[in-house]
């Protein structure tokens, strides 16, 4: 049977050359990077390594990556650590409501030590609107942070907009780019941010291995503390093969920058066209246009997301419902709820994200085995039932 | 969430008792697209015995597979037996389920219990349903 | 030549076999344990199968493990989140002065945080008196934190008497056992403890693979936030290769347990006793008996570490001066100024630990190799060359 | 840290004038064994010229190599040349040192002016020598 993983949102798997430049750091050139002796110095030169070419992928300096475990570590270190360290500016905070839980629940914590929260809502496809930024900002504001690009329905944010504004009245701003990099260009001077997260595993690297960038005089309290690694702001003995990892799978996608976006655009709109085509009460979530280019994020009335990813996993497609991250959740997604999905369709909803592996052929198998799969459904469903009946009668 | 049980895949992939029936003589409806699961169970009752039970799901695999095995277990059953069906029954019966699926064993048991109050209803007979109490779904993360 | 690495308390390689356990889950099975479709579902067993492994090399429920990216980040999320969650009973820790960083900086965030922090000295040996511990609690005390093991001077600490009292006046107990879990029995059970960390890396599994216990019951605020993973405790996409590794080195250390104490203590005695007889002016830190069987921490009067440690690296033998994990500071070991240790001396102090495969010719290797080193620096000393002359006088 | 220089490892692995002068015309001794460094230097002078010139230290590989590296510089320099011996010259001899190293160079200086010093003090000169500012040492990490 034909496997076709459309999951690359949630996860993707590490490229071959990633692993094998893992590898000797595992048992050869174990070392811990603290140590001064050659063991330690080999594992210290490669996570500088890794450091530069990170930073090369987002056009910062090296000494501006701090590497983390997680996106989710790395967004948690942004919020708090920006905020508690500049709190003095000001204890206002200003975020989208599309943000990951990994950006709102931490602000949350804010809020319950004495932050103020402004969330701003977005469009109905998902975007946040830079004058609402500029309109919630105020004296006391001290950190702005709007995600680059939203994970489950790939809508890119005018980030560079929002960024000028932030810039001219000296607030710090922060970008979640854990869905956006290696698959986009990501510029950090460009977007003027002060800080960017970024996690590995969503571009080929390991898991284990995403970065903070924090541009150069920024203050940001360590979250993991009473380490020196990472020039003190995130202790913790380094993960040296994940961070080699991520070292290589940013090199990678600096290199095959310019192809990704133009090969995954035809594929994901082929997948989008031909559903359209063949599924009828079905819907687009997020922006058509400003989307990432290897995301499709559908709707479909009178079925539940749960049902059709296993019947789909029955045919060897793997793709999400609902949040990518929070797909064990019972909770639909709060992004879907922001920009007005109906709860009902929003139960309804897939997520499929392709790769650089993903073919014109895996997304014609998908359009084989999918609207059957739907059909099969509605013609259970009481709500389908309910609808025919009606429109009978009209 | 714990992994479904192969009894859950199985009523998942091949549900029994899929459908309507025409003119039956109890048809209960209960759950919220809103919160994902809404179920629909039909009866026909002969005798005091169910002789047949149709079910239409929209939810997750557990509400479908939950809405068959009841479906199933109500069959041949006279109708003070089905009142006695507990959503516990019906997930044991599944061989488990995820702790946060019961609740769509819940549903399966109120599906059962409401078309049982529509047939007393339709009958002119006081109806002796007790609706199980509404458990809530139980929210995950967030 | 021969190459000795005597650092393990830095860091160890990964066991072979730890290697080949994880390496499937880089590419071939590398899904995200939060996906229901049987790519995630395959990742979340062996993170399961993992966390089962981990537990019972420490006697503990696996539902009770939670995984973290290292050692540091395990005690950052006890003592944080023990102390957050729990400050409704009081706003009083007790800690020991050797306690590692990872535990020392949290503890002096939360005071800054209002909680109030006693620090209780340890004997000229390192080790924490129970007594001492039992006359610093107060009716306002949360929580207690003493490590099992030191991982500079190897002293074991009478963990499980200090159980006894915390149990009984019913105030939480962590005790970071990331020097000693692998090496010795570690057991909750027995030391009574509420909370314990641990970490992959020190006993051959991967960097990037830790873990806190939490007895079953206890509430813990979660530190790095917004993912239900870890049972909503600790958010962040799982490192699952590195928690198979995490595993499999769980399971091997405890089938070769009782192995390696008995193996490395020989070792540990014949390159202490070796020196004693070869070095004058040389001393043990921490206890001669209640210690790690891979420990050697001692003092060479009127020489320096990393002079030390440089000519031994030019020799092929890898050791660490001072702290084993903070060796690129420049102040000397807390550890060594707790307990005593005159400051000029403990500039001159090296940590040589064993590992499960250093043989009797390693031990043998730096006894030839060591002693020359000590008199060459000796002879460009002038505090040796001040005691000579003084020695002459008398 | 930054990785030393191979120049600092070659004259810390093979330090040039190691040792003691007896009846010296100058010795300095400086540093603090409680902080890792102590340094001495002995200078031979004769007719202003530095002739010789040796040390003994305590201390890391950056302080052994910059005692190396001094000794080198102001043999055959005139006392008045050998003052103008800066911290920053001997690190640059050195090809650079590690930022947190810095401190080595400057005890360096300050062995060469003490040595110096005691030349004048031993001669009854006033003595000219500034002792450069002290600097302390950048404790990094906790
Ligand atoms: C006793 C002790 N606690 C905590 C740590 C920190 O662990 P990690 O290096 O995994 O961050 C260490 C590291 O050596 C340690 O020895
Ligand atoms: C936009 C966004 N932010 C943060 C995260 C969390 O990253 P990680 O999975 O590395 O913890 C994700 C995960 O998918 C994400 O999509």
């Amino acid at each position: 049977m034909r496997k076709v993983y459309l999951d690359h949102a949630a996860t993707t798997p590490a490229h071959p050359k990633v692993v094998e430049a893992m590898m000797p750091f595992f048992t050869a050139k174990f070392g811990n990077p603290s140590n001064l002796h050659d063991v330690g110095r080999e594992a210290k030169n490669a996570v500088e390594e890794a450091r530069s070419k990170t930073a090369a992928l987002i056009g910062s300096k090296p000494e501006e990556i701090f590497f983390t475990s997680s996106g989710t570590e790395s967004n948690n270190f942004a919020i708090k650590g920006l905020a508690q360290a500049n709190s003095q500016k000001g204890k206002h905070i200003i975020v989208s409501q599309v943000e990951h839980f990994s950006v709102l629940h931490p602000v949350k914590t804010l809020e319950k030590a004495g932050f103020a929260v402004t969330a701003v809502p977005p469009s109905r496809e998902g975007l946040v609107d830079p004058a609402h930024i500029s309109k919630a900002i105020t004296k006391e504001t001290v950190l702005v942070s709007v995600m680059h690009a939203n994970n489950e329905i790939g809508t890119i944010q005018p980030i560079a907009e929002i960024g000028k504004i932030t810039r001219e009245k000296g607030i710090l701003f922060h970008t979640d780019a854990v869905a956006s990099v290696g698959w986009i260009p990501v510029d950090v001077q460009a977007l003027g941010v002060d800080a960017l997260s970024l996690s590995g595993h969503q571009f080929y690297g390991p898991k284990g291995a995403a970065a903070l960038y924090v541009r150069k005089g920024v203050r940001i309290k360590p979250q993991i503390e009473g380490g020196v690694q990472e020039d003190g702001r995130r202790g913790g003995t380094e993960n040296v093969p994940a961070i080699v990892g991520l070292g290589k799978a940013a090199e990678i996608a600096a290199a095959d920058m310019g192809n990704r976006a133009a090969s995954l655009t035809p594929l994901r709109d082929r997948l989008l066209a031909g559903l359209k085509q063949r599924v009828p009460d079905m819907f687009l979530n997020g922006h058509p246009e400003r989307r990432l280019p290897h995301n499709v994020n559908v709707s479909f009335l009178y079925v539940e997301g749960e049902s059709m990813l296993l019947f789909l996993n029955m045919e060897g497609i793997y793709v999400s419902s609902g949040s990518a991250c929070t797909s064990r959740s019972l909770k639909s997604s709060h992004v879907l709820s922001c920009i007005g999905t109906d709860a009902a369709a929003a139960n309804g909803t897939l997520l499929m994200t392709l790769g650089t592996g993903t073919s014109a052929e895996d997304v014609d198998y998908v359009l084989e085995k999918l609207p059957p799969i739907v059909e099969r459904l509605r013609s259970m469903s009481p709500l389908y039932e309910d609808v025919v009946k009606s429109r009978k009668k009209t | 969430m714990e992994q479904y049980s192969s009894k859950v895949m199985e009523h998942f992939a091949h549900p029994h008792n899929v459908g309507e029936i025409e003119n039956a003589d109890g048809v209960g409806t209960v759950g919220n697209p809103v919160c994902g699961d809404v179920m629909r169970l039909y009866i026909k009752v002969d005798n005091n015995t169910i002789t047949d039970a149709k079910f239409k799901t929209f939810g997750c695999g557990a509400a479908i597979a939950t809405s068959s095995m009841v479906t199933d277990l109500v069959k041949g059953k006279t109708i003070d037996d089905a009142l006695k069906i507990s959503n516990a029954a019906v997930a044991e019966a599944l061989g488990g389920l995820p702790k946060v699926k019961m609740h769509c064993s819940v549903l399966a048991e109120e599906a059962l219990k409401s078309a049982l109050d529509d047939y007393y209803k339709k009958k002119g007979i006081p109806s002796p349903v007790k609706m199980p109490a509404e458990t809530g779904h139980e929210h995950e993360g967030e």
